[in-house]
């Protein structure tokens, strides 16, 4: 196991049921420096789930799942601190400003404050990074959880459904971030019901298979 | 010698991943009960015969001793329950067994009723010797404790939506509580030795003879095959409700028809 | 590390922004201790007689009640699983989050005893000791409370599910403490118990946090 | 009208679904009771002094303790909002999730206090005035919770700031359900408490419902 | 106040202040039977705060709200009985399944389970009727609760985005509701973040400012 500088994901013959339902099974795919998936399906088809196995945040899988080259298992603390997980709902501290927020996930990567400042800002949040986030509004805690995005370091990004509730004006920083990520040779899986087609970025599509 | 070692070894494992498969225990158990159940009976039968028509009367407390032959069993079964339910969430956490996961579903409800048989059965009989139905003696309070013990693992397993869950919560607190026994039984005694005065020692229960141990050590005996009855029949019936859309079973189901 | 001290401080900044929260325990403690006198009449020498023991259930269900919420909100916001995946930190995350819990709500009822302990005409002599094992006692309780806490956060479960499974680890702290007490006011001085409650204290510091991360994987994979 | 059977319907099918919720005020109760010796020794005279109040106590925290998820879930999920837009029905449906909660978790106690009581050595002939009084003060206490759980509903606060606004209303029930306790194990029939306690649960019947509906508007609006 | 059978919905110089930021004042809006609008902004703009106040679900505003002349505030319970009021998030008891969910809403307005099963049909969760719903997945929880529009008799439908989560196929049988609600005569007030454009709706726009 070779520390190799260019990461690559591979997910083989991956297999899930939930309950008595077979979720999807036999999913194959390779990811490079570079690569961003889209996961695509119809509601229930599996997409979360899949997210939060490539994450390790849930176990009930067979099959495997390999970051350069050995299993995430195996080297899972090292694998850990390589990703970068986003949920259906924003990780945020509803009693913290989201300045303060964001300075946890900030110091996890030791980043400035400047940086965050300017993260938010570039989110058109310049004049809301002081309040308790529970104030803000959906879309406003999305921008707030998105700002991470900005200044991580991770090689990997796992986001679900990042756009939703963020207004039309909100997608071009976000679509941004995502380009850099790419270019830097960092890897990127992310779930969307917003058309990938309307916004260009170059990407890789993985579909579920529809739930019963 | 390595080699031999790790014949061993690999022998071993084959025999801990046959009991791992549901499908061979389900088999295995459905031979093994029949005879089970009625080496049980016999045992309990004759114990009970002999120790509540032939064995002596006691000299202090009359006929009421007699329930120690429910009693003891009883009450040896509930403690060695909980370690047996502990031990295979132990098993479950370490090797992700279902079967023994299941086991310790199974063996919670069945711990907790014993350990409610120990405090009922204690109890009568404290009436008769005490004077009073309750008494905070030490080994007492233990076994209440324990009590909650078991209704801690039964109430979290069930809270759980997803059973995985469930059963692995269930066994973290089965393996705490575990290790925690110890610890509790002493300070209970502890405590209980402080307080002396208060309530009366339970040794002052009859000094066993012979005569009225044999019938003892059956109904011992015969109560351990009871609890491993039991605890097949209630395994057997979460195998079939866990597996009831497996194809193993399906076809068992087919050829019994 | 340098996340453990963010953690720290991000802890720091909850507790003091929910400041309501770390009073409730002292509110609670010192209601129940109310409520015995109103319950059971105000004869002082029998009140005497089970003062360690009334202010010991007290405490302890004080606390028992306020570990609930340690990672209930962690858990609602998701954050719980952004710890999870910094595996090398978890252990140390923990440990400062039931730390600070403990300051919060813990040692206000260290401080707070002496008045309670009046209230129920314990003998004076027999506060330092009270205060000392609860100080010792309450962290033990904290770290056993926290186990339970991980084990029921992901069941929008109230605070007695969590009773249910901790209150039976509860106990020997309970025994020892109450009985420390109890020495004191006869004016022995109860070294022994003291060490035990220390003992206990070390174990749970040491040993509890691994459970407390196994119990939180569980509740976010379930 | 067809709105509060299909509430019952639905509150009936959930009480369910969480069983385990239900044993766990029953569980608390017991255990509460079990610690109270293992805190104060088991001197019986002692114990049976103070059992009436402790048994009140014990049974007063459990249900305090249970009635905070009254509305928590219903918050949570934002089904609030819904009952709110059925401002006719809002009284009908506040009372009959009271109920509901009352029969999971007020009448189990009521059901084991003989038993509470006998390992405490109540005097026996008390037992009955006891499960009477439990039966009356429960029903109070679940409704004057009820009040609390709706003012603390939008405060993700645990069970303790609840508490620490509804235990002083739970004062006088805790009073006149201890000495009629008391009373009866002194010979005498203390029809003077319970036609009290009769009292206090018709006029929270009646008015707590208001107050509730007024404090999930606020929750709501918040 | 006549209890006119074409009900129509009035917005006065409704002002409202959050905390100390103005988030809009002087806003004036007639809708009459028949009309949907669509209550478009950006993010924090005001249309969640705006929704709950014309579900009377928050007060302080100055301002007025007309339904059917009279001011919502004098006739709550009688308005109140008009209104099907959809948040952010799916109104649904986890543990119960999306069958027993609906009944209650049913029972509000006696439908038969008939018509229920249908109507999750209609929604493609068919085969995702009898399992609780937490086990739902974000779309399918959401088309539960959108489930309730196909057999709603409420004159006024208030909607929080009701399209978040739902996957491309998922739109269709949405609209087709809107559409019934509109030619039955009801009105429809709704935000969304997807463009209104794409789904031919005959509708009004009310856009809120900017928050600074
Ligand atoms: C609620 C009441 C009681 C409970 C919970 C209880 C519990 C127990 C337990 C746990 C044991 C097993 C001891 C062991 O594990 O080594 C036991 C044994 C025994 N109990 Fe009880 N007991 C109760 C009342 C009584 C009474 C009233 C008597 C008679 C005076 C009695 C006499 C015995 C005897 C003779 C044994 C077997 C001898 C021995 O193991 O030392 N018990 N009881
Ligand atoms: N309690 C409060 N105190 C101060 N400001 C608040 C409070 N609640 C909300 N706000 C502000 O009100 C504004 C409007 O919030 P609202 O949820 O109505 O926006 P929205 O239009 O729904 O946004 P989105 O499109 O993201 O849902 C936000 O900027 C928010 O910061
Ligand atoms: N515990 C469970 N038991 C049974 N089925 C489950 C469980 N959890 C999830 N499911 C099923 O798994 C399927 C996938 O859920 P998932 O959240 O991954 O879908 P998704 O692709 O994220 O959908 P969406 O686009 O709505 O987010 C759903 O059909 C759901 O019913
Ligand atoms: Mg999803
Ligand atoms: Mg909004």
């Amino acid at each position: 196991m070779t520390a190799c500088l260019q990461p690559s994901l591979q997910i083989e013959n991956l297999h899930c049921d939930k309950g008595q339902q077979r979720l999807f099974s036999g999913v194959d795919c390779l990811l490079n420096a570079g690569e961003l998936l889209h996961v695509s399906g119809e509601n229930g088809s599996g997409k979360t789930t899949l997210l939060r196995i490539l994450a390790g945040l849930s176990r009930d899988y067979t099959g495997s799942v390999l970051w350069n080259g050995d299993n995430i298992r195996q080297q899972w603390p090292v694998y850990a601190q390589d990703i970068l997980f986003l949920g259906h709902q924003p990780a945020l501290k509803a009693q913290l400003t989201a300045r303060e927020n964001l300075q946890w996930y900030a110091r996890c990567a030791d980043v400035t404050d400047e940086q965050i400042d300017s993260a938010l800002q570039a989110l058109g949040l310049r004049s809301k990074t002081d309040i308790p986030c529970h104030q803000l509004s959906a879309g406003q805690q999305r921008r707030t959880a998105l700002a991470r995005l900005m200044f991580s370091r991770h090689k990997l990004w796992l986001l679900d459904e990042p756009f939703t509730a963020i207004d039309a004006k909100g997608f071009a920083p976000i679509l941004q971030c995502l380009r850099l990520q790419i270019e830097r040779g960092g890897i990127v899986v992310m779930t969307t019901h917003h058309g990938m087609e309307n916004m260009d970025l170059p990407h890789k599509t993985l579909t579920l298979g529809a739930a019963a | 010698m390595l080699e031999n070692k790790y014949n061993v070894f690999s022998i071993l494992k084959t025999w801990f991943h046959r009991w791992g498969s549901p499908p061979w225990f389900y088999q295995m158990s459905g031979k093994l009960l029949p005879w089970l159940s009625v080496l049980t009976a016999i045992l309990i039968v004759t114990g009970t015969v002999w120790g509540l028509a032939f064995a002596p009367e006691d000299a202090r407390q009359g006929n009421s001793f007699r329930i120690i032959y429910l009693h003891v069993p009883v009450s040896f079964l509930a403690l060695a329950g909980y370690y047996l339910m502990a031990l295979a969430g132990c098993i479950g956490l370490i090797w992700r067994m279902k079967l023994a996961f299941w086991t310790l579903r199974a063996a919670a409800p069945i711990g907790a009723a014993l350990t409610f048989l120990a405090l009922v059965t204690g109890s009568i009989w404290g009436k008769p010797t005490w004077g009073t139905w309750w008494e905070w003696d030490a080994r007492i309070t233990s076994m209440l404790i324990l009590f909650f013990l078991y209704l801690g693992v039964m109430a979290l397993a069930n809270a759980y939506q997803n059973s995985d869950s469930g059963n692995r919560a269930a066994s973290v607190l089965a393996i705490v509580g575990m290790v925690n026994i110890p610890i509790i039984y002493k300070s209970v005694d502890w405590w209980n030795t402080l307080h002396q005065g208060a309530s009366l020692k339970l040794t002052s229960a009859p000094t066993i003879h012979g005569t009225m141990l044999y019938p003892l050590l059956i109904m011992i005996a015969g109560f351990y095959l009871l609890y491993a009855v039991l605890l097949l029949l209630n395994l057997r019936c979460d195998i079939l409700a866990n597996e009831r859309n497996s194809r193993w079973l399906q076809d068992l189901l087919r050829e019994k028809r | 590390m340098s996340i453990l001290l963010a953690t720290l401080q991000r802890e720091w900044q909850l507790a003091w922004r929910n400041l309501a929260d770390a009073i409730n325990p002292v509110a609670f403690f010192l209601m129940v201790i109310a409520l015995v006198p109103l319950g059971i009449g105000t004869d002082k020498t029998q009140l005497a007689a089970i003062a360690p023991g009334m202010l010991w259930v007290a405490a302890l269900l004080a606390s028992l009640l306020s570990v609930d919420m340690l990672f209930r909100r962690d858990y609602d916001d998701s954050t719980l699983e952004q710890y999870l995946l910094l595996p090398n930190e978890l252990y140390g995350i923990v440990w400062i989050k039931v730390l600070v819990h403990w300051l919060f709500a813990g040692l206000p009822l260290v401080l707070i005893s002496p008045l309670l302990g009046m209230m129920l005409s314990l003998p004076s002599l027999a506060i330092p000791v009270l205060m000392l094992s609860l100080a010792l006692g309450t962290v033990s309780l904290s770290l056993i409370g926290a186990i339970g806490a991980s084990l029921t956060v992901s069941l929008r479960r109230g605070g007695l599910l969590i009773a249910v499974i901790v209150l039976p680890l509860y106990i020997p702290v309970l025994i020892f403490g109450a009985s420390a007490t109890v020495q004191a006011a006869a004016g022995i001085f109860p070294a022994g118990q003291l060490a035990m409650l220390g003992a206990f204290a070390l174990l749970a510091l040491g040993l509890s946090p691994l459970v407390v991360m196994a119990g939180l994987r569980i509740a976010v994979e379930s």
